[in-house]
């Protein structure tokens, strides 16, 4: 297939299939984009980077008729277009994976995926049996394991983001628009995806393809276009750049290595949890913890790290097992009792768990350590700003003030504030489920760099993670889990890429 | 934001001053709507500007309003209470039960103030402890509150009350200055302190805004709704204490169908019926709008159902008017 | 999912079956064919009812204003009839029907265009409705005696055993059937009600989806509204007074997820029976008039509490032992 | 604006939109073109309840109307601000549902409570000749006049031969619930021989039933209704006959006392007597309580012309 990616580009003439101009968008106090200009071209790749906030996904709403711009144009195919709705995108072939899987829990796969554009009877009602046999043969040709039938509810996270490809795949489209799709898919799906997006590129169709992670940037786009603080900052082809060109483009200035790891000699055990057991989601875990000790969890998207994390943090009860901190039983019965043992999660699902998007910044920083900022019950703001402002800037935080309410904040800077919120804590142990999710390269530093600071002061980490690269330069040891059980441990000595991935995809076990 | 400047150093922890914010808050608006239909009654009818008119109108709306202070808590957090009405039937109820084996006044009120309580935690019990929708089981409670009145009451009605009864809804503290509206500010600050003031408060606004990271954050989200179920019940205990001191007598079909009302005045007061946003003080000021607004057409002795129309189309359009404006000034700034 | 709600079907109709049961114990002539039919016709109003108010909650909205709507349309086409008893009945039932949807529509623009809470809104229409009733009659009734006798007849002509009200629930019944099943619409009233958020992505206009529930809401009010008046030979202002509160009942009993995006017609359907029994059988089996309120109470939070045992999602399956999701090879 | 020299007389109903209420209120009007001086303020709450007649009280004190004439929707809840109403110097009485005696200068019944009482057992009896069972369809429980009138029928029970009282139910003035428990009736009682509602949205309902159930002749509904809102189930057979006291000549009366009263003409104590105008006059009796004149009873002979009326 890296033949076909050589004839493409060798096919340069080609015409773009769909040009935006003086594109603009503004949202109250944000200049989100700002007169921006991209070209996309049939059979062709183009990689679209930029810090969080950048405006990569306004950009992909205006593009899908979810937002309108402020001013701008849009030609597709040399004819002049408007997108004033979903439904006008969708009519004109520009399909698109969103960066949060938008999809319907309680509706069967099969219906999610045609949901909108269902095959009709002579009658104009729904023809129920073409719908399943289509949705079969997308899923197949996806070579996707996943039942038409079964129901949105009862999928992994990973097989919810396939449906959301095969639904993107269903529709007629010639512009199909990836919004960091990667971002909650194994490594093995990630490799499922490059094959498709491959096919795609053969049927002629123009990719848009957004990600932080330039391994896969480099692996499958064809162009690229950089974005900073809304502004078109450079575009070109791929074979004529290097990543460190790209970053100084990105944040305007160069970002020191990734993984800042400082190497801490652990302590005495902090946390010890033994045979943890679950009825459905998983079996006995057992393993300890140091302090200064940055504990890695490995594991294909759906092995169970987040439940057991959140068994530990109180949230679901298990059937059986222990959990010691300082020797002492401390299996919490619910979140608040954890907090104030010292253990506290952040959470991987940031819209639905981390951020308060209703509220003001300082007040979703100082939520879980209210107890410290008010006094006998009563507020006092002072405090709250003070400690808000301590770690939005430790974080490098992106907002107008501190009152701006976090849901006007882009993907990326939310997350820092749902990290922050955790860390004003002053916590002894600090679960981390996916902690740069969605993250871009400075910021992520900026996170590593502060991780191992605070293993550094001693603090207990546990950091769950699906990118390869973070498990491997922050942890001194890794935990792999396999579809809810433990598959293997390794100690930061003998880590290596190649064992990792075999242990999570379970291709040949090999049990520490 | 990103866009304004790169450097992390300089976020200010306001855009504008809290005044300024003030200024242009929803309040605000209520205050002006509250003035200007105040300045037009007192020019539709020679009988308005009259302190014991005023007062008298005072006590239309007192009980409800107390009743508010509790639901717009609860209706913030993303609940709601469809039973309070009945609550002050079963409490009244069982305050003229009492009263058949002559307990006195303060015993009288305890009772009251119980039964308010023990409604609450029922209500709390089914909606926090058993996660149902509160809508819905308070659809239901409201018909079981009453009904259990109905069951006790028949046809009868419970008399006689202690004359020292009488005063909680009938007395006034100083010359016009009834006990009840006493009560009722008395009680707005308490409920303003609490849910402004206190992290109590604070969590009331987090979960109304998203229970499941609230509840990831260590808020005790089930113990706090529990809490502000009990909290209504409370308060529509102090409402049944007036308002069966104020009637001087007990039937079941007391204070029918004033959860409505009660929900009509906490949404013009500006909370979002949606949960997570809203102020007492903003309350407050809806409870002497709807008061002001029906004594006012009472006096030109609008019929009631008509005056039931003109809160409708008040309650629509001052949730909508907002809108609308915004609407109309983007219009014009683009 | 489907099978859990056939499920919840199941368990409501044995529900209904053992009551009907229970009180034919004390009151034998309950059971009685005829009977049944006269039961079934009763309900007929509030099935078609719980039917309109079933779209609106599935979009996770609610209309308050249903009865209140029916009230008008039933006084405007008493009235009507009242003063040109010329008007044709099916011209008549159109221009009913049309205002039950006109109204329904107003509470559906203002949803969609300003975006305001549905509650709020139909608290707010609920009141205007009533009132406005009071302004067209000047509270003045339209009595038995001034209806035409083909305005009160319709309802009662008896096809096939089966007075015309009940087959005209019948029919609304099979109309919603389809309109749930093979429709687009049907299908995007369950797509905005799971997840608004992500209809707009998908192509579909959340706004504009509810404004179509609440209009279908209307219509079938304005239908009822006819019904009404003409069973009963009577129109003034607070006709079907409080009855929103019983439709909404009826849903939830009918398993009806009050959080949208959930529900069936079949499950509407039966709340509106179980209703329906609970209310004949009370008269007959003389429970205490005043005991009465509090019985339909426990059944609405029983009702409540079972659909939620129903509905409560278990640990997510992860340990090999079973993902359903997986087509087996 | 009115001349303040004016006598204003409230005439307060239990709530808008009820045709007996309408039809006192023209009375009321007549009164006061014959009286002269006289304003009528017509007025009334949106839900039948005492809080909401509360509410409405309390803008009339504060209009310092002259009089109020109220017809309660419950004798003891509305007493407080009745009495605030009198310390003010307002002149309160209360006609059709009454108003506890420290609530109000008199209260005019319609007819008197025994009377009333004996009509509705008569009207049925009457179609009776040996004797048979009814039953009693009532308003609300909670109802003060319609619960007075079933007690004194059944006082008077025993006078009549074989008429056997089987059930009280209560329809609450709702015309689904009415309808359903006159279905009820019919069905727990098989042979049941008349319904008696004493009330106009119950036995229009009951009417409606029975016709619908085909036991028009077998089940004769009667009791207390206006004529314009029976007219047709007499001619449908549905209904021998039903009385009625007149409401005009109720509001007529009503204000009639209320002007008597304000302007110190006459008082109200035990004995007195009160002229009110072509009606007559009424003596005050025990608690304050006068009787207006006994019930008119209605049939095919004489429904249709009075239904033109009210
Ligand atoms: N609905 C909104 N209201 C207000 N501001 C918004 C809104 N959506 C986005 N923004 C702002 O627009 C800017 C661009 O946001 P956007 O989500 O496009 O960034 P992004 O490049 O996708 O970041 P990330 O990589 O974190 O997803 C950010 O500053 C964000 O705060
Ligand atoms: N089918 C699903 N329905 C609802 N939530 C889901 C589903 N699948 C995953 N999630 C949520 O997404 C998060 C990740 O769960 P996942 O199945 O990926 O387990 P995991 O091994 O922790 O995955 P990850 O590698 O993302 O940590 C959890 O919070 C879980 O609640
Ligand atoms: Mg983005
Ligand atoms: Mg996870």
């Amino acid at each position: 297939m890296s033949q076909t990616m050589h004839k493409v580009l060798e096919t340069e003439a080609a015409a773009p299939s769909l040009t935006l101009s003086g594109i603009s968008k503004s949202f109250p106090g944000v200049k989100a984009l700002d007169n921006i200009a991209l070209e996309l071209y049939p059979g062709q790749v183009t990689a679209l980077i930029g810090e969080n906030g950048a405006g990569k996904s306004t950009l992909v709403k205006i593009m899908t008729g979810i937002y309108q711009p402020d001013g701008g144009a849009i030609t597709l195919n040399g004819q002049d277009i408007t997108l004033p709705t979903a439904h006008a995108a969708l009519g004109l072939g520009i399909t698109a994976i969103h960066q949060e899987t938008v999809l319907f829990d309680e509706l069967s796969v099969a219906e999610n995926i045609f949901l909108g554009h269902a095959p009709r009877t002579r009658f104009g009602m729904i023809d129920w049996r073409k719908l399943r046999a289509e949705a079969k043969d997308i899923l197949a040709s996806m070579g996707a394991p996943i039942d038409p039938n079964a129901r949105l509810k009862d999928l992994s996270i990973a097989n919810k983001h396939l449906v959301a490809v095969a639904r993107a795949l269903s529709i007629e489209a010639q512009i199909v628009i990836m919004d960091e799709p990667t971002a909650a898919l194994s490594h093995k799906e990630i490799e499922e995806l490059f094959v498709l997006i491959d096919l795609l590129k053969q049927d002629g169709k123009a990719i848009l393809f957004i990600s932080h992670k330039f391994d896969e940037i480099f692996r499958v786009a064809d162009r690229y276009a950089v974005f900073r603080d809304g502004e078109m900052v450079g575009a070109g082809l791929m074979k004529d750049t290097e990543q460190s060109q790209l970053v100084r483009m990105m944040v305007g200035r160069s970002v020191e290595r990734a993984f800042p790891k400082l190497d801490v000699t652990p302590g005495d055990v902090v946390l010890d949890v033994n045979n943890l057991s679950h009825p459905t989601e998983f079996e006995d875990i057992s393993f300890s913890l140091r302090e200064g000790e940055i504990l890695g969890f490995y594991g294909l998207v759906g092995a169970g790290r987040t439940e057991v994390m959140q068994t530990l943090f109180g949230i679901t009860k298990p059937s059986g097992g222990s959990v010691r901190l300082d020797g002492k039983p401390a299996l919490a019965k619910n979140p608040a009792k954890a907090i104030e043992s010292g253990i506290v999660y952040v959470p991987e699902e940031r819209g639905r768990q981390g951020a308060i998007t209703g509220l003001p910044i300082f007040q979703n920083i100082s939520l879980p350590s209210l107890k410290k900022t008010s006094k006998s019950g009563f507020l006092r703001l002072a405090e709250e700003f003070a400690l808000a402002r301590k770690y939005s800037e430790r974080l490098d935080l992106r907002a107008s003030s501190l009152s701006q309410e976090v849901g006007t904040l882009s993907g990326g800077n939310q997350q820092k504030v749902v990290i922050g919120k955790w860390l004003a804590t002053a916590p002894r142990v600090i679960i981390l489920d996916e902690p740069t999710k969605g993250i871009d390269i400075g910021s992520k530093a900026a996170v590593h760099e502060f991780i191992s600071e605070l293993a550094a002061d001693g603090l207990a980490i546990i950091m769950v993670s699906s990118e390869l690269p973070e498990i491997m330069g922050m942890s001194d040891n890794v935990i792999v889990m396999r579809e809810g059980r433990i598959a293997g441990r390794f100690a930061r000595e003998h880590l290596d890429a190649e064992t990792l991935v075999r242990t999570a995809a379970g291709i040949e076990g090999d049990p520490a | 934001m990103s866009a304004v400047s790169h450097s992390p150093r300089n976020i200010p922890d306001r855009l504008e001053s809290p005044f300024k914010s003030a200024l242009k808050s929803w309040e605000m608006l209520l205050i002006i709507v509250a003035i200007a239909i105040f300045v037009a009654n007192s020019f539709a009818s020679p009988y308005f500007l009259n302190p014991w008119s005023l007062s008298d109108a005072t006590f239309n709306f007192t009980e409800k309003a107390i009743i508010a202070l509790a639901m717009a808590m609860v209706i913030i957090s993303g609940e709601i209470d469809l039973s309070v009405a009945s609550i002050i039937a079963l409490a009244s109820t069982a305050m003229g039960f009492a009263l058949q084996f002559g307990v006195d006044t303060p015993t009288l009120v305890a009772i009251g103030l119980l039964v308010g309580v023990a409604c609450g935690a029922f209500n709390g019990m089914l909606v926090s402890g058993l996660g149902l929708p509160s809508i819905v089981v308070t659809i239901g409670t409201m018909s079981l509150f009453r009904g259990i009145a109905y069951i006790v009451l028949g046809d009868q009605a419970f008399r006689g009350y202690p004359s020292d009864f009488a005063f909680f809804g009938q007395g006034y503290v100083w010359w016009v200055i009834s006990f009840e509206l006493v009560l009722f500010l008395a009680l707005a600050v308490v409920f303003y302190i609490i849910l402004h003031r206190t992290s109590f408060g604070r969590s009331v606004f987090a979960i109304g805004n998203n229970p499941v990271a609230a509840q990831f954050s260590g808020i005790r989200v089930r113990r706090i709704k529990f809490i502000l179920f009990i909290l209504t019940g409370l308060m529509s205990g102090v409402a049944a204490v007036l308002l069966t001191s104020r009637l001087g007598s007990t039937r079941p079909s007391i204070a029918f169908a004033w959860e409505l009302e009660v929900v009509t005045m906490v949404v013009l007061g500006g909370v979002s019926i949606l949960g997570g946003a809203g102020s007492i003080f903003g309350v407050v000021i809806a409870a002497f709008i709807m008061g002001l607004v029906t004594f006012g057409l009472g006096l030109l002795n609008v019929p009631g159902i008509v005056m039931s129309i003109f809160i409708g189309l008040m309650l629509i359009s001052v949730i909508g008017l907002p809108v609308v404006i915004r609407r109309v000034r983007a219009r014009m700034a683009a | 999912m489907k099978a859990l709600l056939k499920h919840r079907e199941l368990i409501l109709v044995a529900a209904i079956a053992v009551l009907i049961g229970l009180i034919s114990l004390r009151f034998p002539a309950f059971i009685a064919p005829r009977n049944m039919v006269r039961v079934f016709d009763d309900t007929s109003i509030l099935a078609i009812l719980a039917l309109g108010q079933m779209l609106v909650i599935l979009t996770r909205c609610i209309d308050l204003s249903m009865a209140a709507n029916l009230a008008l349309c039933g006084m405007v086409m008493a009235m009507l009839n009242a003063a040109f008893p010329g008007i044709p009945m099916p011209l008549l039932l159109a221009v009913g029907i049309s205002l039950g949807a006109g109204l329904g529509a107003i509470n559906g623009l203002l949803v969609w265009k300003l975006d305001i809470p549905s509650i709020v809104v139909t608290l707010g229409t609920m009141t205007i409705f009533r009132g406005s009733i009071f302004l067209l009659s000047s509270g003045q009734w339209v009595n038995a005696h001034q209806m035409s006798d083909a305005f009160k007849a319709l309802p009662r002509a008896v096809m096939l055993g089966l007075p015309v009200s009940s087959w005209i629930a019948i029919a609304v019944i099979g109309l919603f059937v389809l309109l749930m099943s093979r429709t687009p619409l049907g299908r995007s009233f369950y797509a905005v009600g799971v997840n608004p958020t992500a209809s707009v992505y998908t192509g579909i206009d959340v706004g504009r989806t509810r404004f179509f529930a609440f209009t279908i809401a209307g219509a079938v009010a304005g239908l009822a509204g006819y019904l009404w008046v003409a069973r009963y030979a009577v129109a003034y202002v607070d006709i079907a007074g409080g009855f929103e509160l019983q439709i909404i009942a009826a849903c939830v009993i009918g398993g009806i997820s009050i959080a949208g995006g959930i529900g069936t017609v079949g499950g509407a359907v039966l709340g509106a029976l179980f209703l329906g029994v609970v209310n004949n059988a009370l008269p007959v089996i003389n429970v205490s008039p005043f005991a009465q309120m509090a019985i339909s109470g426990a059944v609405i939070v029983i009702a409540v509490i079972f659909n939620a045992r129903n509905e409560r999602k278990k640990g997510r399956i992860i340990l090999k032992k079973a993902e359903k999701a997986e087509v087996a090879p | 604006a009115p001349a303040q020299a004016q006598t204003r007389i409230a005439l307060l109903v239990k709530s808008l939109g009820n045709g007996f209420f309408e039809a006192a209120a023209r009375g009321a009007e007549e009164a006061a073109a014959e009286l002269g001086d006289v304003e009528i303020i017509y007025t009334g709450p949106t839900e039948p309840t005492a809080e909401a007649q509360i509410e409405v009280i309390n803008a009339l004190i504060a209009q310092q109307v002259d009089a109020i004439a109220i017809s309660a929707n419950d004798p003891d809840a509305v007493v407080p601000a009745l009495q605030r109403a009198m310390d003010r110097g307002i002149t309160v009485i209360s006609w059709d549902s009454g108003v506890a005696p420290e609530g109000r200068a008199m209260h005019l019944n319609p007819s008197s409570n025994e009377l009333i009482g004996n009509t509705i057992i008569r009207l049925a009896a009457d179609h009776l000749p040996e004797g048979g069972e009814v039953a009693i369809l009532s308003a609300t429980a909670t109802a003060t006049n319609q619960n007075i009138w079933i007690e004194e029928a059944r006082k008077v029970l025993p006078e009549y031969e074989g008429i056997d009282l089987v059930a009280v139910v209560y329809g609450d003035d709702l015309s689904d619930k009415s309808y359903r428990e006159a279905q009820g009736l019919m069905q727990t009682y098989p042979n049941l021989d008349a319904i008696i509602a004493p009330t106009t949205v119950g036995i229009v309902a009951a009417a409606q039933a029975v016709t619908d159930a085909g036991k028009i002749g077998e089940i004769n509904v009667t009791g207390l209704a206006l004529p314009s809102e029976m007219a047709g189930h007499i001619h449908s057979g549905a209904s021998q006959s039903f009385a009625i006291w007149n409401p005009i000549d109720l509001g007529y009366s009503a204000a009639y006392i209320a002007h008597a009263l304000a302007t110190g003409e006459a008082t109200a104590n035990e004995g007195d007597i009160i002229g009110i105008g072509r009606v007559g006059e009424v003596m005050i009796g025990e608690n304050g309580e006068a009787a207006m004149s006994d019930p008119f009873t209605y049939d095919a002979s004489n429904v249709d012309e009075f239904a033109e009326i009210f």
